[in-house]
């Protein structure tokens, strides 16, 4: 197991060097990367020393060392309208939008798993297709109006719950509920179908001829073998909450990495977005290296492959 | 070898399906006595294996459907049950083995864990005896070395083994009955031998009557006391084997028959039956083989043969006999 | 395999016929839904009452005709700058329906394309384009976008190239799955057998057989493009304003809320409705052609 | 010993077998293992042994479906390794056809069976479109189908009717060999006699040569000639099928003979002296030393397990063991 981890390890690392490089090539992608790097009021003069800073004057292949060494000490840059270092922004901003994804992700996994089976093994009845319905319902409806009409609903003509920002628990309540509404129907439908199919083996058969009772073969028997595929798709899943999450935090105003970036987009401050970027890089290939490993766990034949 | 230990009366089995009603099964009646292996033979589509699945009521849903005839199993009639009920029959009462072995397992699970569930629900026994329950269930088997296989996941096995572990888990709660459909069809022909040798023995220690499922003549005659041969839903005909292989009374029996080319002569020219099996949705009235069969009478495409029994346990249904 | 009540006498399959019409709505609806889209975002000028950008102040934030308030000249109602949104919506639907059917064009092409050589001649050209696909499935396609509204600026071009860039992936997985399948099927053994060559076998047997799945998942991704596109449009980086698009119609509202719900209710409606549609028609799609295809 | 159109000689095929990421070999899987064999020209040779004997895999080596790893192929005399690739594109192949063992997955669903029969024809390019037409109404009414089926898709047919199709395309570019993968045992009891019949008599119409590929010894004895018994990827007994089935010489032939003969239960329910192998098959990854049968021969003698017995010739017989 060890030596699998160590070459998914390299490839992750590679991965992250492709990007990297894309970064590298797409900053100068639009010509002079200093119109990028100014803002309105830097001076010709600032941007004479932010050519010199970054070593534009050397070539290609030894800026981007410049710039790969800098990354590696965690240096980023620093944010041209607040003139603070990238990172540290960034890692104040890290944990709100770590608490929302966390928060909708867990809540989201939950109920799909729930609906989603219960939607298989009840097949055609009135709460499947009723599951089925939200599901389409979900996928259909853009978040962002989504928000709003939450917003609309409980925050001003209900007057429940605050409109936006963050603090009390009651602020959580809108921005997890609509994120995690988001992503259900992705997740509920891989794992009812994925079901499917596992109700329709023969060791399921066999599972019924021993005279097991249902409960039993749904939870223990089936269960474990339909989250194998489900399972491929959470790396794809993890993307979509990343999305979803920046556009949350924008309709709810919570101060988090997604909308800090929407705001340096806006502003045209390049540092942020790549700093941005490339750490979500990183977490989305941690993420698919957890997922290989607890693929491991689950399914004993991939197990023994890769020992 | 005499008393009877499952009685089926006049089963009829459909599948309600959108094209139409499909009669799987119509009006199968036959009995199997303790102790004994009874064969149900018959080429693809004849209702073999939905005669089997429908004695443990457990048909593919959604549109599978017990419509009538009585199951007799000990005396009980397994149709009355009720659901719940049902359920307890099934691995204690009568068990089953799939046909193939390499899906017939969970394949996340190791065979000492499904072994073990299953005794664990039928054979109310403290949690220290069930372990060796399960070794000497995978003993009965003759599975080498038990204690090290119960840790052993089913991928890590040959499909031979992973067979006798399929017959390990059926005979763990000493079923009175068991169904066999097809084992040994994925089997390569020496593996398939050792098992139906091992299945002999297993019937003998134990005295469970086993009703075996398959199209193959060579295991009907290995394994076999008393077959029934399957067409189109129907048993056409009844009788201890080897009557069956030395003097079939029904066409479509003797034509099967002479269409299997034997390993102990070299045959000219093999005897093939034209034509296909009529579909179950639209049946012809009168006798299903009509079509196909050379003694056909103009009776046969009318009305339906009754059961003859033209001799001691030899039942045919065939306008020619009677 | 469910257990098996005994059933004496005709079983009525009522449900079967009543679920057969229930699958006809689910084609004719959507199928409808659609056409007209297609048809209002092509004759735009013919269908919306007023010039998508005409301003008008003394008409600011009018409700729609059937609120108190409101008049029939803007059914719908106005916005802040008392434009009409009725017909920015019309005007809205034609980049939607340009930008989706485009992306389509260029990702499914590039992913049936790269997923059938990547399954035929597997080995180091698989694991290549595989590994690519991976991380691409994996990469969030916003903040692509933003890279590239920050980069080179947000335009029509901006949208469409941050939608294709990662948008094959998808293609170019479900395409390779189908295609080892089909590999290792005898027909294609038969045809190297009589000697044809790699590109007719590709071309002549593997491409048939998996135009089911490539329809089916184009037709899927009709809704998720047009949310994309929204959701870009929405955060400001789509299409630049003053070109109407559902997204930043939404967005335009966002602040008006408790004012004027009106303005960002409507767009998102419109977003609603296609993608519903769109998600509709895919699945009845999957049922008709290949009922096997739960995953997609 | 008519004229050999085909022949094989020390024919042998290794597979490596690589783990972990990396891909490194650790070992190899030895699935063919200098194997020799003549077809003869209207003659059937019969390959036998069950799963992972190296049947199939003999088979796409002849095919050129799979590369060999050491040994060679002879073409009426000539080895191939001496064709230039236009060569075997036009003398080789068309010569060699096949029809594989699975009805529902030989045809490609989306072409009509016209189109499927044509195929051969039209890939390499032989005749015009009318002369195509017409050659596939001939190969119709050989395989026993009506003109009016050219039209329909597979999915319309029965699995004998779709292997009647697969005979079709086989002889459509008048091969001298066919290679029959298991030709019959994915169909139905009655439909199987039906085939094998057909092949026997476009065996004699056309002097065609078989190579067939089986494991049901019945099946093989109606329709072969020549008989080559394999186990774990070597020929343990070669030779004329009848010589071979009244008196089989290998211990594994019997074995497999007694296995698949039909023995009747006896009235008193005595035991026939049936010989039942003890043990698995075992892996082509590590074959045991010496002969590879010895691990389940019920006659092994300590020289089994060391030496590999040579090929020893009886009468017409050729048989691969130490007695």
């Amino acid at each position: 197991m060890g030596r699998f981890i160590l070459v998914r390890l390299l490839q992750s690392i590679v991965a992250l060097v492709g990007i990297s490089v894309f970064i590298f090539i797409l900053v100068r992608a639009a010509g002079d990367p200093t119109i990028l790097m100014r803002s309105s009021q830097t001076s010709e003069e600032d941007a004479q020393n932010i050519r010199v800073q970054l070593g534009l004057d050397k070539s290609q292949p030894e800026q981007y060392w410049i710039f790969v060494t800098s990354l590696i000490h965690g240096d980023l840059g620093d944010s041209l309208i607040k003139r603070k270092p990238v990172t540290e922004m960034i890692m104040a901003a890290l944990p709100n939008s770590l608490k929302l994804v966390l928060a909708s992700f867990g809540l989201s996994m939950l109920t799909a798993l729930l609906l989603g089976v219960l939607g298989a093994t009840r097949r055609d009845t009135w709460l499947d297709n009723g599951v089925k319905f939200i599901a389409i319902l979900g996928q259909a409806v853009p978040n962002f109006w989504l928000a709003i009409v939450a917003i609309y609903v409980f925050s001003v003509v209900l007057k429940l719950l605050p409109t936006s920002g963050t603090g009390s628990l009651a602020h959580f309540v809108l921005p997890v509920g609509t994120l995690a509404f988001w992503i259900l129907p992705g997740i509920m439908r891989l794992i009812r179908s994925s079901m499917l199919d596992v109700l329709d083996s023969e060791y399921i058969k066999l599972a019924r001829i021993k005279g097991l009772p249902e409960g039993k073969i749904i939870w223990k028997h089936a269960l474990r073998n339909a989250l194998i595929a489900p399972l491929t798709a959470a790396g794809f899943i993890f993307a979509m909450l990343i999305t979803g999450t920046a556009v949350i935090e924008t309709v709810f105003s919570w101060p988090g990495v997604g909308r800090l970036t929407v705001e340096a987009v806006m502003g045209l401050d390049f540092p942020i977005v790549q700093g941005v970027t490339l750490m979500v890089a990183v977490i989305v290939l941690t993420v698919n290296l957890l997922v290989d490993i607890l693929y491991a766990y689950i399914d004993p034949q991939i197990r023994y492959q890769r020992t | 070898m005499n008393k009877i230990i499952l009685q089926v009366e006049d089963l009829r089995t459909y599948f309600f399906t959108r094209k139409g009603v499909v009669k799987a099964v119509e009006g199968v009646s036959f009995h199997v006595n303790e102790g004994e292996t009874f064969g149900i033979v018959g080429e693809s589509g004849c209702g073999k294996t939905v005669t089997g699945l429908s004695i443990l009521r457990l048909l593919p849903e959604p549109a599978g459907r017990i419509v009538g005839g009585k199951i007799v199993l000990d005396g009980t009639n397994l149709l009355a049950l009720s659901k719940k009920e049902m359920r307890a029959f099934r691995g204690r009462m009568v068990s089953m083995i799939l046909q193939d072995p390499m899906t017939s397992l969970n394949p996340v699970y190791t065979i000492g864990n499904q072994i073990a569930e299953s005794v664990r629900l039928h054979q109310n026994i403290p949690d220290n005896k069930v372990r060796e329950e399960v070794i000497s269930a995978l003993r009965l088997l003759k599975i080498p070395a038990p204690e090290m296989r119960l840790r052993d996941y089913p991928f890590q096995m040959s499909g031979g083994m992973r067979q006798r572990v399929v017959g390990a888990i059926a005979m763990s709660c000493h079923p009175r009955l068991l169904i066999a459909d097809e084992p040994t069809t994925a089997l390569d022909a020496t593996i398939q031998a050792q098992y139906i040798a091992l299945f002999k023995e297993v019937q003998k220690t134990t005295g469970v009557a086993i009703i075996f499922i398959t199209h193959d003549f060579g295991v009907v005659a290995n394994m076999c006391h008393r077959v029934a041969v399957m067409y189109s839903g129907k048993i056409v005909e009844t009788a201890k084997t080897r009557e069956i292989f030395e003097a079939p009374k029904h066409p479509y029996t003797s034509a099967l028959i002479e269409s299997v080319p034997r390993l102990d002569r070299k045959d000219e020219r093999l005897y093939s039956i034209e034509g296909q099996p009529p579909s179950l949705l639209n049946l012809p009235p009168g006798c299903r083989f009509f079509p196909r069969c050379d003694y056909a009478m103009e009776i046969c495409g009318e009305k339906e043969p009754a059961e003859v029994e033209i001799g001691k346990d030899h039942f045919v249904s065939c306008w020619n006999v009677s | 395999m469910e257990e098996t009540e005994v059933v004496t006498g005709e079983m009525d399959y009522g449900n079967t016929r009543r679920a057969s019409i229930f699958t006809q709505l689910t084609f004719i609806i959507p199928a409808f839904v659609l056409a007209v889209l297609v048809f209002i975002a092509i004759f735009a000028p013919a269908v919306a009452p007023h010039p998508p950008n005409k301003m008008s102040l003394t008409k600011r934030l009018q409700p729609p005709a059937f609120v108190m308030g409101g008049s029939r000249a803007h059914i719908l109602g106005t916005d802040k700058l008392g434009r009409d949104i009725l017909s920015r919506a019309i005007y809205g639907a034609r980049v939607s329906i340009s930008v989706s059917l485009l992306v389509i064009l260029i990702t499914s092409s590039c992913g049936t394309i790269l997923g059938i050589t990547a399954g035929y001649l597997g080995g180091r050209v698989d694991g290549l384009i595989m590994r690519i696909t991976d991380v691409s499935l994996c990469f969030p396609a916003l903040l692509l976008a933003m890279l590239l509204a920050v980069s080179i600026g947000p335009s029509f071009l901006t949208v469409v190239l941050s939608m294709s860039i990662l948008g094959w992936a998808p293609y170019a997985r479900l395409i390779r799955g189908e295609t080892l399948k089909l590999r290792e099927a005898d027909f294609v053994a038969q045809a190297r057998i009589i000697g044809s060559s790699a590109l007719r076998i590709m071309v002549r047997h593997i491409f048939p057989n998996i135009i089911n799945p490539l329809i089916i998942m184009m037709t899927l991704s009709v809704g998720m493009l047009i949310l994309t596109e929204s959701t870009l449009s929405y955060l400001g980086f789509g299409i630049p304003p003053p070109t109407p698009s559902w997204g930043s119609m939404v967005s335009d509202g966002r602040s008006l809320i408790d004012r004027a719900w009106w303005i960002s209710f409507f767009p998102g409606i419109a977003i609603g409705l296609v993608v519903l549609s769109g998600n509709f028609l895919g699945d009845w799609l999957r049922d008709k052609l290949d009922p096997r295809l739960r995953q997609i | 010993m008519s004229e050999v159109l085909l022949e094989g000689r020390h024919l042998t095929k290794h597979y490596p077998v690589t783990k972990g990421p990396l891909k490194r070999t650790i070992g190899w899987v030895r699935a063919v293992d200098n194997v020799s064999f003549a077809i003869e020209r209207g003659k059937t040779l019969s390959l036998v042994g069950e799963s992972g004997a190296g049947k199939t895999t003999t088979a796409k080596m002849l095919l050129l479906l799979e590369q060999l790893t050491s040994g060679s192929i002879l073409f009426k005399g000539k080895d191939l390794h001496q064709f230039t690739r236009s060569q075997l594109k036009k003398e080789y192949r068309p010569r060699v056809q096949a029809v594989q063992q699975n009805p529902w997955s030989s045809m490609n669903p989306r072409m009509r069976v016209k189109t499927i029969i044509a195929e051969p024809l039209v890939v390499n390019n032989k005749q015009s479109k009318k002369q195509t037409r017409e050659r596939v109404m001939e190969l119709l009414e050989q395989v026993g189908l009506r003109p009016e089926h050219a039209d329909h898709y597979p999915h319309e047919f029965s699995g004998g009717q779709r292997q009647r199709i697969a005979v079709a395309r086989a002889l459509a570019l008048r091969p001298s060999v066919v290679v029959l993968d298991e030709p019959v045992s994915a169909l139905d009891v009655s439909i199987r006699a039906q085939i094998m019949n057909l092949l026997k008599d476009l065996q004699v119409k056309h002097d065609l040569s078989y190579l067939v590929i089986a494991h049901n010894l019945a099946t093989v004895r109606y329709m072969s000639h020549r008989v080559a018994i394999m186990y774990l990827g070597e020929i343990v007994e070669y030779g004329e099928a009848e010589m071979l089935f009244e008196n089989p010489l290998h211990p594994y032939t019997r074995a497999l003979m007694s296995a698949s003969l039909l023995t009747l239960p006896e009235e008193n329910g005595k035991e026939t002296d049936q010989i039942i192998l003890s043990g698995e098959m075992p892996s082509p990854l590590s074959p045991p030393p010496g002969c590879r049968f010895h691990t389940r021969c019920a006659e092994a003698k300590a020289i089994c397990s060391s030496e590999e017995p040579e090929i020893r010739t009886v009468g017409t017989q050729q048989v691969k063991c130490h007695y």
